[in-house]
């Protein structure tokens, strides 16, 4: 297995960012975002990014296209969604997995979104298996092996002080041929997995919510949520979007934000009516979408179980536990 | 490369940039816009699909198309919001942002071939329904008789004027009657809300389709009008309105449990409807 | 603080089995032994969850305003900082003082985990000048010392001295991180406008961009929309997922209030008029 | 020559001024009718009284290209509305704090009491906020730069 002392990560990452643009979890401040790698840049590892990773392939603003407006033309310039191919390190198992939903949606179903896809296609994408579980991450419920990284083109895990590198794809053989230098033979192992704190089971939950609309759980259990957008902008997964236009005089250009359905202009129309008038309602779209709609949609819970959003809730609403309310719900209480 | 042009060539979220050839004023509140793009119609919609139409400097939502001309697109649009306001405001030569066609149209599948429709519309309401109205007399053989109930609050606010009394009346197997909620010293026609002037037609529902679209209250109670007349639930068929972005499926916000109404609707039946969540 | 709980749990038990209140709302475990949740209690077997510790972060303040037309009685916990969030809904007229029942809570300062795993004193604590409720129906317990007053504005004062650029850059940076989520706002018992000029769009004062300049903006208003109104509990702060010191701005602030207009702390005293909303003939006058 | 160097060389600074319509206001027509020469780089917006401006709005000028703002109104005590400049002093007080902590260079945001009759004082000012913001060059804090 080719090896490389941690410390040396670095050597590696430059080696590569000769030739490509490599965006890594860096550490700024007290945070760890998806960001270009630089010589000096601090990379961590085993631990979620602040933001997930999808922010590389759908970034929270993105300009779509610039436009003027004249009395005899308008003029729409395309920001024309081309990328170069470059390299995403250290993803993790379950950020790798939300590419999966994220794909879905935005490539499938007769529509395809060029921005997301150019730049998904322009990754070459280099997984982290974690070391061990964080207390709030539950992937293993939600089918996610956290020491395999399918769909990655190199995998990367930690043996004591050495990383241990395996290609697999084409494409990730060449980027090893590259660094191959850098790189020792050795006899490396993943560690054995660990439990989680957190288990959550999904299992026949779409099928038992598809009639769980008019419940009466959802009368109280929205009550501690404040509406606001963290859990959904932390969300692997979550990408609903907003389109706004940001104009000065005759000109501007039209950028997609990142929206959330926990806030309640989401659904509010120009008429004033609004589909979703109350926190309920709000709370119950999250819920049912990730573990109903989405899954009845694209035969996937929406849901990686990187526990960004347990960690972070400023009322601390735990999936995992709603999760588990369900699965009691009395249909015929 | 020529991949990646191929690609933006068919970007769905860039509009086309189209014209305003004309502007007309249905009522007060509502202008009926004839668009055009420099080769001719932007795209060719099926009736009951919808378009998302921008000023860009002010923003872009969506409408159903109204209409298909030769070489133009209409659209009906209520003043209501920010950019509706500002769409009231434009003159004929204005360029506009349209893309499209959105939406699965009222011909989703073949129930309605051959059948009788009854069309029952109110206010903005009839925008959609013209649509498949126009359509189905431009395709006069393929369907039966068309029976075509309209209100709208008074006379002033009564849309498309000219179809409803002149055009439609002419056409063969044809029955426009219309209603206004309160009428005016000059108006001669029926008075009272749609779902009363529904039951008292009376109109068997033997071998018929509903296509029914309005503000949700007239709908709400057209809907139990048609179940006292024994009208069938997958004989009926309503389009819905939701806030929408992208108009592609993506942006999220105009779903209804797992539909997305800017691709699985705009048109459901009502069998569909009422297996679907109440949150529209 | 755990000794209290049995007694909070007869208190709210009582007030529920006698109809005094309809809703009483606390706090009950969370995930994990270091995390707790609101909990909302109709009936006194939800009483049983209730849990008081050095974990009952959130302030219970905010969720009155979404129950402004409720008919009953609402009964809450509150501790110090909480009571003063209760204070100024009161003040702004957002909630009644007779349609409430506040249960005081003394508190002794809460507790979160470093980054290394221990259990430290929580940063949104220090300088704490009122760990005792000071506005209650009833006080679970003995009052107890602050235990740092005087550390009030240490945030700010670390600050001085630095070059103007590199001040700016190190809010830049700041600005950089903010993702907009406004946890900020919605935890906030300061922020209780019926519509946020922020969160409901539809209106031109900010963009849904994210970038420096739009940041920028959101931070310096949100600080001074709160302006003579925040109680300094350091919710705003403690809630922010990309962790920005929010609480220096509004600590800023009030330090600025205090230093022009004399002697102010929000919401400690129902009777208090707003800095900001009125003035004195001989205010200073320094930018002149 | 970059963009950003052309537009250094050709550099003027933009000012925003906030006018009091009773007082501030009439001083500019004043100090323009009385022919006293000042810079035409501060850009007028009347309103009904120094009150009325919203700290948003300051900070909106600076997003959208003032290098400088001035909110003028009348003398405390002249308020037309009686005591509409009191409220706007502390807050602009406080502001103007605020804004000088997170970084913002203190001259770009400058408040004056001007009454209708100080057309000189008007003009001076002008010509002091000018020369001021000139020597800091073109702002970049808070700046849409798009």
């Amino acid at each position: 297995m080719k090896a490389v002392n941690h410390k040396r990560l670095a050597d590696i990452l430059q080696e590569w960012s000769k030739g490509f643009k490599v965006v890594a979890p860096l550490k700024i401040d007290d945070n760890i975002r998806f960001k270009e790698w630089k010589e000096g840049s601090e990379v961590i590892l085993n631990e979620n990014s602040n933001i997930p990773p999808k922010e590389i392939f759908f970034p929270q603003t993105e300009e779509m296209y610039e436009y003027s407006i004249d009395k005899e033309n308008v003029e729409i310039k395309e920001q024309v969604p081309t990328q170069e191919e470059f390299i995403v390190f250290g993803i993790s198992p379950c950020d790798l997995k939300s590419l999966e939903m994220l794909d879905d949606l935005f490539l499938t179903k007769g529509f395809v979104d060029p921005y997301y896809k150019a730049k998904r296609d322009a990754a070459i994408i280099v997984a982290y298996l974690c070391d061990k579980p964080c207390r709030t991450c539950f992937c293993a419920s939600m089918g996610i092996n956290y020491q395999e990284a399918k769909g990655a083109d190199i995998v990367i895990f930690k043996d004591g002080e050495e990383l241990a590198f395996a290609a697999q794809s084409p494409k990730g053989e060449q980027l090893l041929g590259q660094v191959s230098p850098l790189l020792e033979e050795k006899e490396l192992k993943l560690p054995a997995p660990e439990e989680f704190v957190l288990k959550a089971d999904v299992e026949g939950l779409a099928e038992k919510l598809a009639s769980m609309f008019e419940h009466s759980y959802w009368d109280t259990a929205y009550e501690k949520c404040l509406n606001c957008g963290a859990c959904t902008y932390l969300c692997p997964t979550c990408h609903c979007f907003d389109i706004n236009s940001h104009n000065r005089c005759k000109q501007g250009f039209k950028t997609r934000c990142w929206d959330t359905c926990m806030f309640a202009d989401y659904t509010l129309m120009a008429g004033g009516h609004n589909p979703r008038p109350t926190r309920k309602e709000r709370f119950r779209n999250r819920f049912l979408h990730k573990l109903q709609y989405f899954p009845e949609r694209y035969e996937k819970t929406a849901c990686v179980g990187c526990g960004r959003c347990i960690k972070k809730c400023p009322v601390n609403v735990d999936i995992t536990a709603i999760i588990a309310q369900l699965k009691e719900v009395d249909l015929n209480g | 490369m020529a991949e990646k042009n191929a690609a933006s060539a068919v970007n769905p979220l860039l509009p086309i940039t189209c014209e305003v050839v004309k502007i007309i004023d249905e009522t007060p509140d509502v202008k009926t816009f004839h668009v055009t793009s420099a080769n001719g119609k932007p795209f060719i919609p099926m009736p009951g699909q919808l378009a998302m139409v921008s000023l860009l400097d002010v923003g872009e939502a969506m409408f159903s198309i109204t209409h298909q001309g030769e070489n133009h697109l209409e659209f009906a649009i209520k003043r209501v919001g920010m950019l509706t306001d500002a769409l009231h405001e434009i003159e004929v030569g204005q360029k506009i942002g349209v893309r499209g066609p959105y939406g699965n149209g009222f011909l989703f599948n073949d129930m309605m071939k051959g059948k009788d429709l009854l069309f029952i519309g109110g206010g903005i309401g009839l925008a959609p329904l013209r649509s498949l109205i126009n359509y189905t007399i431009e395709n006069r053989d393929d369907y039966g008789n068309l029976h075509i109930i309209y209100g709208a609050r008074s006379p002033a606010d009564l849309c498309f004027k000219d179809d409803l009394f002149e055009n439609w009346p002419k056409q063969r197997n044809v029955q426009v009657d219309v209603t206004v909620d309160k009428g005016d010293e000059n108006w001669k026609g029926n008075e009272g809300f749609v779902p009363a002037f529904l039951e008292q037609l009376n109109p068997s529902p033997e071998g018929k389709i509903t296509i029914t679209c309005g503000p949700p209250i007239m709908i709400k109670f057209v809907l139990q009008s048609l179940a006292k007349m024994n009208y069938k639930e997958e004989n009926i068929v309503t389009t819905l309105e939701m806030r929408m972005k992208c108009g592609i499926g993506k942006c999220g916000r105009c779903n209804i449990g797992s539909c997305y109404v800017c691709l699985d609707g705009p048109v459901f039946t009502l069998e569909q409807l009422n297996k679907m969540p109440n949150e529209y | 603080m755990r000794e209290l709980v049995d007694k909070a749990k007869t208190i709210a038990k009582e007030l529920l089995a006698k109809g005094e209140v309809d809703l009483v709302m606390g706090w009950e475990k969370g995930t994990f032994e270091d995390k707790t949740s609101p909990l909302f209690m109709r009936k006194p077997e939800d009483v049983d969850k209730l849990v008081i510790n050095e974990f009952c972060f959130n302030s219970l303040a905010p969720y009155l305003l979404y129950y402004k037309n409720h008919q009953g009685k609402i009964a809450l916990f509150v501790k110090g900082c909480d009571s003063r969030g209760v204070v100024r809904l009161i003040q702004d007229e957002q909630v009644k003082r007779d349609k409430i029942y506040l249960i005081g809570v003394p508190c002794t300062g809460m507790m979160e985990l470093n980054h290394e795993g221990q259990l430290v004193d929580a940063a949104k604590c220090r300088g704490c000048t009122h760990p005792n409720p000071v506005l209650y129906d009833i006080i679970l317990g003995e009052e107890v010392e602050a235990k740092s007053p005087g550390e009030r504005f240490a945030a700010v004062e670390k600050e001085t001295g630095s070059a103007r650029e590199e001040v700016w850059k190190a809010w830049a940076r700041n600005y950089d991180k903010c993702i907009r989520c406004y946890a900020c706002q919605r935890i906030c018992p300061a922020c209780n406008c019926r519509e946020c000029i922020f969160v409901d769009q539809g209106q031109e004062w900010i963009e849904r961009r994210v970038d420096e300049t739009e940041n920028g903006a959101y931070s310096l208003i949100r600080a001074y929309h709160i302006a003579g109104r925040c109680v300094e509990c350091g919710e705003c702060e403690r809630v922010c997922p990309v962790g920005l010191p929010i609480m220096k701005l509004n600590k800023k602030i009030a330090k600025d209030i205090e230093e022009l207009f004399g002697p102010y702390e929000a919401g400690v005293d129902l009777e208090d008029k707003s800095p900001l909303g009125h003035f004195k003939y001989d205010d200073p006058e320094e930018f002149m | 020559m970059s963009v950003e160097q052309i537009q250094q060389a050709e550099w003027t600074p933009k000012i925003v001024g906030f006018c009091c319509n009773w007082c501030s206001y009439a001083g500019a027509d004043l100090a323009g009718t009385s022919r006293f020469q000042y810079p035409s780089n501060i850009r007028i917006i009347r309103v009904p009284c120094s009150g009325r401006v919203n700290p948003h709005m300051v900070i909106r000028a600076f997003q959208k290209g003032a290098d400088g703002v001035l909110v003028a109104g009348c003398h405390p005590g002249d308020c037309h509305y009686s005591t509409g400049n009191y409220y706007a002093r502390r807050r602009m007080l406080l502001f103007k704090r605020l804004l000088e902590y997170v970084g913002i260079e203190p001259e770009r945001f400058q408040v004056r009491w001007i009454s209708g009759s100080e057309g000189q004082k008007f003009a001076e000012t002008a010509q002091k906020l000018t020369e001021q913001i000139k020597a800091l060059g073109p702002n970049r804090k808070l700046r849409d730069v798009r």
